[in-house]
């Protein structure tokens, strides 16, 4: 805390995301979900609720919108693209699925309003949360585009896991309480194990060490998870193959008709989730 | 038409502010006891949110802001105007504000003490509040200066501590006065608050200095303070708060509440106190063309935010502002309107002006109005912002309510309890009023100043100030 | 089963306020104050203090509780007079997050032979008998929202730390845990808190991501 | 996964609990909202553990899931005792690695608060908490060799058994002469199983989704409610890679596979035979498919309903039958298939038919579908459920056939329609034995309640009821100790009533694992692993699966010449109810998993009751909107359920999902929306004498209801159901993807 | 020699100028302007006049402070962001100018009226004893002229405020 140190680090401590940033990131952890593939049979959704300790929060709460799903499964009956069939009579090109958990955005609009710095960057670019120095202004579940922040409206342990339910709790992460906000983490936990591992065994994280629990669990392998600064990953060539890039708030394809895109990218939060569109037959 | 009756004597002045700070009658003890069951419904309801969690004043996602934070903005827009106007209204030696500044920057300061509970009561670990100010720990750990909601903690704490002081420091010679006249417990008191005031010309000079920098300062912090608090919202990506228009609006807001509610108050300490002789109809009406004036730019920034928007094209927004018109908080949308841009025309006419029941219900209306307009801002946006699926319409719960209820119980508490302990008639000022008047108007100057006063004295023939 | 959960919530609201605003205020104020003075001793007593190559031990103390324990494990006698290296029978501190209580057949396969007559020891074997371990209590508690890795630490102190020595382990294992030679039962005699980790974590550049040790 | 899946047994032996149950399981860093508290918490502390077990490392065990008869391999995680989480096991062919939300919810079937903690013996009109001493005395006195219950008066009513649980099951019987096994099964595939039979001349032979490029479903809703939804959802998921498939189901109301349709087609209730028909004549007739390979019974039959008849009476329009025709044509090899939608009617078995004629007619035959060969070990296959069974049992006992019942694995109280009047027909049968983990419909009519452990407890092997083409033994072990000490697994159980009849022979085994270790060792020397018994006992482990590939066979293509009744109109029913079955309620057996209770449905987004899907034309012409009741009446009975209208759904039908309406189901499911199946119309198929699902007509009409309470109101997730423009969810042209994505 | 103070009280304020006026024409030996001061019910500018222009520091304080309170407040909140590195966000660099500008502003303002009140106190020399000549007539209506003298001006003072009509004359002896 000292002029010196400002000083020196001046150009560092200037650097916003549109220069790179302050981070030297060591992962840039991202997912691909492939919307041709995902069938909205909401697998993902429970293994969530099964991994991250997530509240049931029981009908009466649900109704009222307190629910604490981090990842939903959304389901809409129409597709801004798609032509009403000629016959509107019929829902006949069925739903349209899509699975929304936190979009981990590298310029996220929920971090800079925290008052007390309880969501930040990491430098795996993670958007963290810290359960322990939240207070609930609930200003990040406000200016979230993507509507990806539950807060804990109650203590929901005291109803959500009757013994012995709360033998299941994953001891990994911590059971929230009242007043705090929560969204998903890229199961923060299994990357943190898969680092350990690989660093007991003097190696690097490989592609595939680390599986989310949506991920592992999809039955029809939607969703791709891996590193963006490992060239090897899955999700760095489907990037690279749908022509997507980090850091852009449109993408200019040399293909347009590549299925690649992140929601509301043009609101510059710049996510770390790139969609792939449905297909269909016209 | 004179402000004031210029022939008042000034004994009769500090006798008759003297006379509305005596031991309260009966009414007085009644409205006290509103009051603290007002702000026993909010303590009971901020109990049970304590104990069970934010989510029983029915929260929700995506409503995670609701009237709390409306309002929040209420009082810290009711707050403006005390200082704001009297601030400006003294650099530029508007002499009327003279008899009614004292009340209004009470109000100020009454109204900041009021809407810093909200952030308080509505974050959702109450307990760790504290953690929003910047202090030093070994834990290494900051507050996050990036956040509009601690511009918010460092604007509302420099507006708060500027604008006690302010009141305070203008109220000095006054506390002299009380000083002079009080026992017991209260000369005390004031012998404390008056800080030796004796009324020397050193302490005239510094204290007119003192005065004018400080009225300096506050303008532009006012100003800061309610672009600050827009910036909770025109800092966000959200549709519909995201507008730059924000910050000029909401200041024009906070004016525009802050003199509905000196418009009530006025009616009120006129009529109960009985100060018919400082708080004229010439100073109602000055009140209310400013008032209007002020409704009018109020309402041209809120067509100018709607025009915007709607020109600017961008969908979001745009279903927002569709969403006001049209959607499930549409009558509260049209009555905001009425309330805020159709009502404040009975201040343009003059048999309405002069109307002291008529102002009292119209002052009423603009404040539901300027209320209405703060909770439209918050809540419709979050309604309908940019994932549809996120859509939802939310009514705010009894929790809430209660909260929002007794925060004007507690207003009024705090209101009740200045009254009886400061005089909120600014005695001396009055005088120099009287005094300036008479020394401009020339030509009974020779005379009155040379006029022997009468050997009236404020203790004559009345109690005094008691204090047990 | 009584499933532990309060404190930093409320049971009555006028628990929760003396558990929490007026505390904390306090705390607030002596965390200022010890803030200061301890900043201030930090730099001047890094120096001096050097056993551990390559560390700066973390300063505090704290005053813990007596802990009953079902057997009164006497530390002094196993690591002092015996010599014995924490590592022996805290054998997950090297491999996982918690370093673990002993299993009861690591009691056992020395007292078996050992000084069986003592008392404590006789305890111990009816525990071995019943088929049921003791029901050892904590000492040296987190709060479950802080992941505190032994086997980090030891990494960076000890097995990757150039110029230490493993049988000096108890050296590193003092940082945090006190000089449980000197005990008996073992007594929680540092503050634990985050201020005293991160006092450390910044003399020994740990990492200050707050996701390290929060999730 | 780490590969440290090794004994459990030996594991469990030797870990050394501070005590029994689950009381003391509080110490071992369950997280909490805690803060410090020094010295009050109880540290976790081995006797003697194993090398790998290592505090606050989680261990992965293989094992297998038991939520539905797909026989899912799962890989269990499990951290100081406790099972935390379950995934699939990559090993299994079945799941591949995945798991569906049944399968993840799992665990709260097996850390539910409502399980039976003790057995129960019937006091009178309560069922009382007793020991195992005198619940197996009940048995025995009732049912044990003294008892003089013989030959068929000793019944079984189960869910679909196999593996050596059936083995033993089937012991039981023999120790008393009898074949009363009743199979219960509510979504099971018994109507096109015989249909299957008599074309393919294989009951459940294996379809290759992968491998077709169109698929035809007439209402089978294999990614949902499906005899194995993740090994088809993983198949779908290859289907769907470039050059992609092309999917068109057929169905009155949406499935989850008809959301995920490329075009999704109400045809009119039970015409979808017709419909199969009209496409065979648009195929031989527009496209010169050969019919030279239909007998000729059949070519005729097909000759009966041209296209136009076809679509005048499916209602689909022409013009579609023709360009489903076209698909089917041009994107071999297809594959057709028929489900509950369409096999439940008066003649299902006919609709199957059709489908199967269709499927020969494409010479889809030994493309798509082949034959799953004749099983390796018979003896552990699956004895799969109907409702038929369901017929036969409540007839028996109603003529007081039965001396003592053993039910297991089903909950017919629950799941038989209210004709068949089965709670007063089961209360004729004087002995009641149910073995269960929970308390449901069914158990609370019993005598006697053995309560199990649960599948992540316990020992035992299991034959899915459908295998893909490498059919395996899945190998079910115990992935932590039971949280209950009074519960026994199945096999346990079953050995215990053994033991009563018949304790010569099986007084040898200890327990059920004794009994699956000695059954492993005596498999053929092919199966052992180098040789060695116990290397292919630990591999078993390891895997959760043994192989187990049958002698390979062909499959017939015989199609059966079958007619369809014309579709009548009831002018006092004229609508049709759709109890359609959901991935996660299932049978209803689910509804007491918190979990799948919160998880909206995934077509209507429901989300803890039931709601009856409507047309947006039937809702306003009965003036009804989201949220609002209607009586669906039927001539056996009504419910009232809150509606949701979209245009997934037949205008003429009403879908009221199942799985909701449980009276007596624990905490979370009991009271909660409706049970469709008790309005179901006593109607079967012509064939095989299963209930017609589908064939039920009701009446529908508004219900005014005031200020509904919370567990009337219909809740659901999500604001808008449109995207309103925003670019969520967007999508290309097949060809554009085929050509950008396709080499 | 004995000092005294001495107060005459006027109803009359232009009287009571004039009998400054005299002392500062020399009517009375041995009084100088600086002698002089007023105790008066309100601040009336044209006293100044009177008395002269005498200093007030006030806004050197308020300089002072609203200077303090930019540069600490800048240099707080960067320096606080520099050691506060688990800060970036929302790809906002750690030392962030609209949000420290913003903060500056409020801590401008803060210490310049705090400064300006320190000023106020100081400078006016609030907080001390008030002296007996006070009368609280001062208070309602009339003004004090208050002189500090000797016993050599002491008849002479009292007579020139008799000559313009005082009401009453307080005094104290100083030393």
């Amino acid at each position: 805390m000292s002029l010196q140190n400002i000083l020196n680090n001046w150009d560092k401590y200037r650097k916003g995301h549109e220069a790179g940033g302050h981070h030297v990131y060591e992962h840039m952890w991202s997912m691909v979900i492939d919307l041709n593939k995902c069938i909205g049979c909401g697998a993902c959704s429970v293994a969530c609720y099964a991994e991250n300790n997530l509240a049931v929060v029981g009908k009466d709460r649900f109704e009222k919108g307190q629910a604490m799903h981090w990842l939903r499964i959304e389901r809409y009956w129409d597709e801004p693209n798609l032509k009403p069939t000629a016959s509107d009579e019929f829902q006949q090109h069925g739903a349209s699925f899509l699975p929304m958990m936190c979009q981990q955005c590298n310029a996220a609009t929920c971090e800079p309003v925290c008052p007390v710095a309880a969501t930040y960057h990491t430098p795996d670019g993670l958007n963290a949360q810290v359960y322990n120095r939240c207070i609930g202004s609930r200003y990040c579940s406000n200016n979230c585009p993507y509507r990806l922040r539950y807060f804990n409206f109650y203590s929901f342990y005291e109803t959500s896991w009757p013994e012995p339910l709360n033998l299941q709790l994953n001891p990994d992460l911590s059971v929230r309480d009242k007043g705090v906000m929560e969204k998903c983490t890229f199961c923060v936990q299994r990357i943190r194990t898969a680092k350990d591992t690989a660093r007991r065994e003097g190696r690097k994280v490989r592609d595939g060490d680390v599986q989310t629990a949506c991920q592992q669990s999809c039955p029809t392998t939607a969703i791709v998870f891996g590193d963006m600064l490992d060239p090897e990953s899955r999700v760095t060539k489907l990037w690279k193959a749908h022509e997507v890039e980090l850091g852009k708030t449109a993408q200019h394809k040399q293909h347009p008709e590549k299925r690649g895109y992140r929601i509301f990218e043009g609101l510059n939060t710049d996510p770390c989730v790139m969609y792939l569109e449905r297909v269909r037959e016209v | 038409m004179k402000d004031i009756n210029e022939d008042i004597k000034w004994a009769q002045i500090n006798a008759d502010v003297l006379r509305s700070m005596e031991t309260p009658r009966l009414g007085y003890w009644i409205a006290v006891a509103t009051c603290v069951a007002m702000i026993a419904c909010a303590v009971v309801a901020e109990i049970y949110q304590y104990k069970h969690g934010m989510g029983y004043g029915l929260l929700n996602w995506p409503h995670m802001w609701d009237i709390y934070i409306a309002t929040f903005i209420f009082w810290i827009g009711m707050s403006h105007s005390g200082t704001l106007l009297s601030a400006i209204l003294h650099i530029i030696h508007a002499d009327w504000r003279k008899p009614i500044y004292r009340f209004a920057e009470a109000m100020t300061t009454f109204s900041l003490m009021t809407a810093g509970l909200f952030p308080i009561i509505h974050i959702g670990r109450l307990w760790n509040m504290y953690w929003v100010l910047p202090y030093v720990t070994d834990r290494g750990i900051w507050p996050n200066f990036r956040s509009p909601l601690v511009w918010d903690a460092f604007a509302i704490s420099t507006y708060l501590t500027s604008s006690a002081l302010f009141l305070y420091i203008g109220m000095i010679p006054d506390l002299a006065i009380c000083r002079d006249n009080a026992r017991g417990w209260r000369k005390k008191l004031y012998i404390a608050l008056s800080l030796g005031w004796r009324g020397d010309d050193r302490q005239w000079r510094n204290f007119r200095r003192t005065y004018l920098l400080m009225a300096c300062f506050l303008i532009p912090l006012a100003v800061s303070v309610h672009s600050i608090v827009s910036s909770d919202f025109a800092m966000s990506i959200m549709p519909g708060w995201h507008v730059t228009t924000f910050p000029p609006y909401f200041v024009a807001g906070a004016l525009y509440s802050g003199c509905a509610a000196i418009i009530t108050l006025f009616v009120l300490l006129r009529y109960f106190f009985r100060f018919e002789e400082y708080m004229t109809i010439a100073i109602l009406e000055k009140t209310c063309k400013l008032t209007f004036a002020i409704a009018m730019a109020w309402t041209y920034l809120n067509l100018i935010e709607f025009a915007s928007t709607w020109y600017g094209h961008d969908v979001a927004s745009k279903e927002v502002l569709l969403q006001k018109f049209y959607g499930p908080y549409a009558p509260f949308f049209w009555m905001m309107m009425f309330c805020g841009s159709v009502v404040p025309f009975t201040l343009a006419i003059r048999k309405f002006r002069r109307h002291i029941p008529t102002m009292f219900v119209v002052s009423l209306l603009l404040n539901l109005g300027m209320w209405l307009e703060r909770w439209m801002i918050v809540t419709p946006t979050l309604a309908n912002a940019y994932h549809p699926i996120a859509w939802d319409t939310m009514w705010p719960g009894m929790v809430q309510w209660a909260i929002v209820f007794g925060s004007f119980g507690w207003f009024g508490l705090l209101f009740l309890v200045f009254v009886k302990i400061f005089p909120s008639v600014s005695m001396y000022e009055v005088k120099e009023m009287v005094y300036h008047r008479r020394g401009h108007a020339g030509k009974d100057t020779e005379e009155v100043l040379h006029r022997p006063v009468e050997g009236v004295r404020a203790t004559t023939g009345r109690p005094g100030l008691e204090g047990a | 089963m009584p499933v532990n959960r309060c404190t930093w919530t409320s049971r009555s609201l006028l628990d929760a306020f003396r558990g929490s605003i007026v505390t904390q205020i306090a705390r607030v104020g002596k965390v200022l104050v010890t803030g200061i003075f301890v900043a201030s001793t930090v730099i001047g007593a890094n120096a001096a203090v050097a056993d551990v190559p390559n560390a700066n031990p973390p300063k505090g103390t704290h005053k813990g509780e007596d802990v009953p324990q079902p057997i009164e494990f006497p530390h002094d006698i196993h690591a002092k007079i015996n010599e014995i290296n924490c590592m022996y029978c805290h054998t997950y501190a090297r491999r996982s997050k918690v370093a673990g209580i002993p299993p009861t057949s690591k009691c056992m396969g020395c007292h078996s032979v050992i000084a069986t007559d003592r008392d404590r020891i006789k305890k111990l074997t009816e525990y071995w008998e019943k088929k049921e371990p003791p029901p050892w209590k904590k000492v040296h508690d987190m709060p479950d929202y802080v992941h505190f890795t032994h086997e980090k630490h030891l990494q960076r102190f000890v097995f990757n730390n150039e110029g230490m020595d493993v049988t000096r382990v108890s050296e590193v294992c003092a940082f945090c845990h006190g000089d449980v030679k000197e005990m008996t039962v073992a007594k929680k005699t540092k503050p634990l808190n985050m201020g005293f980790c991160r006092r450390c974590h910044e003399a020994n550049n740990g990492p200050s991501d707050c996701w390290h040790c929060h999730k | 996964m780490s590969g440290k899946e090794i004994d459990r047994r030996s594991f469990l032996k030797v870990m050394g609990w501070s005590g029994a149950g689950a009381a003391t399981l509080s110490g071992c860093d369950l997280p909490t909202t805690v803060t410090i508290e020094e010295g009050k918490e109880t540290v976790v502390s081995y006797l003697m553990p194993e090398e790998y077990v290592i505090p606050g490392q989680g261990v992965w065990y293989a094992s297998t899931c038991q939520q539905c008869s797909a026989a899912c391999g799962v890989h269990g995680r499990v951290r100081e005792g406790r099972l935390l989480k379950v995934e699939g096991n990559p090993s299994s062919p079945i799941g591949r690695g995945k798991l569906c939300n049944m399968g993840q919810a799992s665990l709260q079937a097996h850390y539910n608060p409502d399980r039976l903690k003790k057995p129960l013996l019937r006091k009178g009109a309560e069922l009382q908490e007793a020991t195992w001493e005198e619940a197996l005395k009940y048995i025995e006195e009732r049912a044990g060799k003294k008892s003089g219950v013989q030959g068929n008066r000793a019944a079984w009513l189960t869910g679909n058994v196999s593996g050596h649980q059936a083995v033993l099951l089937q012991a039981h019987m023999d120790s008393f002469g009898s074949i009363s096994h009743y199979v219960h099964e509510l979504i099971n595939t018994a109507v096109s199983g015989l249909a299957n039979k008599d074309v393919l001349g294989e009951v459940q032979p294996v379809y290759h989704l992968d491998k077709a490029k169109a698929v035809l479903s007439l209402g089978a809703d294999f990614l949902g409610a499906s005899t194995s939804p993740v090994h088809f959802a993983t198949q779908y998921a290859s289907f769907r890679e470039a050059p992609r498939g092309v999917l068109i189901q057929v169905e009155p109301s949406m499935s989850l596979t008809g959301a995920n349709a490329d075009l999704w087609i109400p045809a009119r209730p039970g015409t979808e035979g017709v419909l199969a028909m009209g496409i065979a004549n648009a195929l031989i007739g527009q496209h010169g498919v050969s019919a030279a390979n239909l007998p000729a019974g059949v070519k005729q039959a097909i000759d009966g309903y041209g296209i136009d008849r076809a679509a005048d009476i499916t209602g689909v329009p022409r013009t579609q039958i023709e360009a489903i025709a076209k698909t089917l044509k041009e994107r071999a090899p297809s594959l057709v298939l028929t489900g509950a939608s369409a096999e439940g009617h008066a003649h299902g078995y006919n609709i199957a038919a059709a489908a199967l004629m269709l499927n020969v007619l494409l010479g889809n035959v030994g493309q798509t579908i082949t034959s799953s060969g004749d099983p390796a070990f018979p003896q552990l296959a699956a004895r799969a459920g109907n409702t038929r069974d369901l017929f036969a049992f409540a007839e028996g006992a109603d003529k007081g056939a039965f001396d003592v019942v053993f039910m297991w694995g089903t909950n017919p109280v629950y799941t038989a329609p209210a004709f068949l009047n089965f709670e007063d027909k089961l209360s004729k049968v004087p002995v009641k034995v149910a073995f269960a983990m929970y308390r449901d419909e069914t158990v609370a009519k019993a005598d006697v309640v053995l309560p199990l452990s649960s599948p992540y407890e316990s020992w035992g092997t299991h034959l899915a009821a459908y295998n893909s083409d490498e059919p395996t033994v899945a190998v079910q072990q115990p992935l932590m100790q039971p949280i209950y000490p009074d519960t026994k697994s199945v096999g346990d159980v079953l050995l215990a009533l053994l033991k009563m009849r018949e304790p010569n022979t099986y007084s040898a085994f200890n327990d059920y694992y004794a009994y699956l270790r000695k059954a492993f060792s005596e498999l053929p020397a092919t199966h052992k692993v180098g040789g060695s018994d116990d290397a292919m006992w630990v591999q078993s482990l390891q895997r959760a699966l043994l192989a187990a590939k049958g002698t390979p066979k062909e499959l017939s293509a015989k199609p059966v010449a079958v007619d369809f009744p014309a579709y009548e109109k009831d002018a006092a029913y004229p609508m049709h109810l759709a109890p359609a079955a959901r991935l996660g309620m299932w049978d209803g057996r689910n509804a007491n998993l918190p979990w799948l209770q919160e998880q909206p449905d995934q077509i209507s987004k429901v989300v803890w009751g039931s709601w009856a899907e409507l047309h947006p034309k039937t809702a306003d012409r009965l003036g009804v909107k989201n949220g609002d009741y209607i009586s669906v009446t039927s001539a056996q009975g009504s419910i009232e359920v809150p509606v949701y209208v979209y245009r997934g759904v037949h205008p003429d039908v009403v879908a009221v999902p199942i799985g909701q309406g449980h009276t007596d189901y624990g905490r979370y499911a009991t009271g909660r929306g409706v049970n469709p199946l008790k309005v179901l119309s006593q109607v079967t198929d012509g064939k095989t004498g299963e209930l017609a699902l589908y064939a039920t007509r009701v009446k529908v009409a508004k219900v005014e209801k005031k200020k509904p309470g919370i567990n009337e109101l219909m809740v659901r997730f999500g604001g808008s159901e449109s995207q309103v423009g925003r670019k969520l969810v967007a999508s290309v042209t097949a060809d554009s993807f085929n050509r950008t994505e396709g080499a | 020699m004995k000092k005294y103070r001495i107060m005459g009280l006027f109803s009359n304020f232009r009287e009571a100028f004039r009998v400054v006026e005299d002392i500062k024409g020399g009517k009375v030996s041995g009084l100088k302007l600086d002698d002089v001061s007023t105790m008066s019910p309100i601040e009336h500018p044209e006293i100044d006049e009177v008395l002269g222009a005498r200093p007030s520091p006030v806004p050197k304080f308020t300089l002072t402070g609203a200077l303090f309170g930019m540069t600490f407040g800048f240099l707080f909140l960067a320096s606080a962001q520099a050691t506060f590195l688990v800060q970036p966000q929302g790809g906002k660099p750690v030392i962030p100018l609209p949000s420290n500008i913003v903060l500056t502003y409020e801590m401008l303002i803060l210490f310049g009226v705090l400064f300006t009140l320190a000023g106020f106190l100081i400078s006016a020399r609030m907080l001390t004893k008030r002296p007996a000549i006070y009368s609280e007539k001062v208070g309602i209506d009339q003004i004090g002229i208050v002189l500090e003298l000797d016993e050599k001006s002491y008849e002479p003072a009292k007579a020139l405020f008799k000559s313009h009509g005082v009401l009453e004359i307080r005094e104290e002896v100083v030393k």
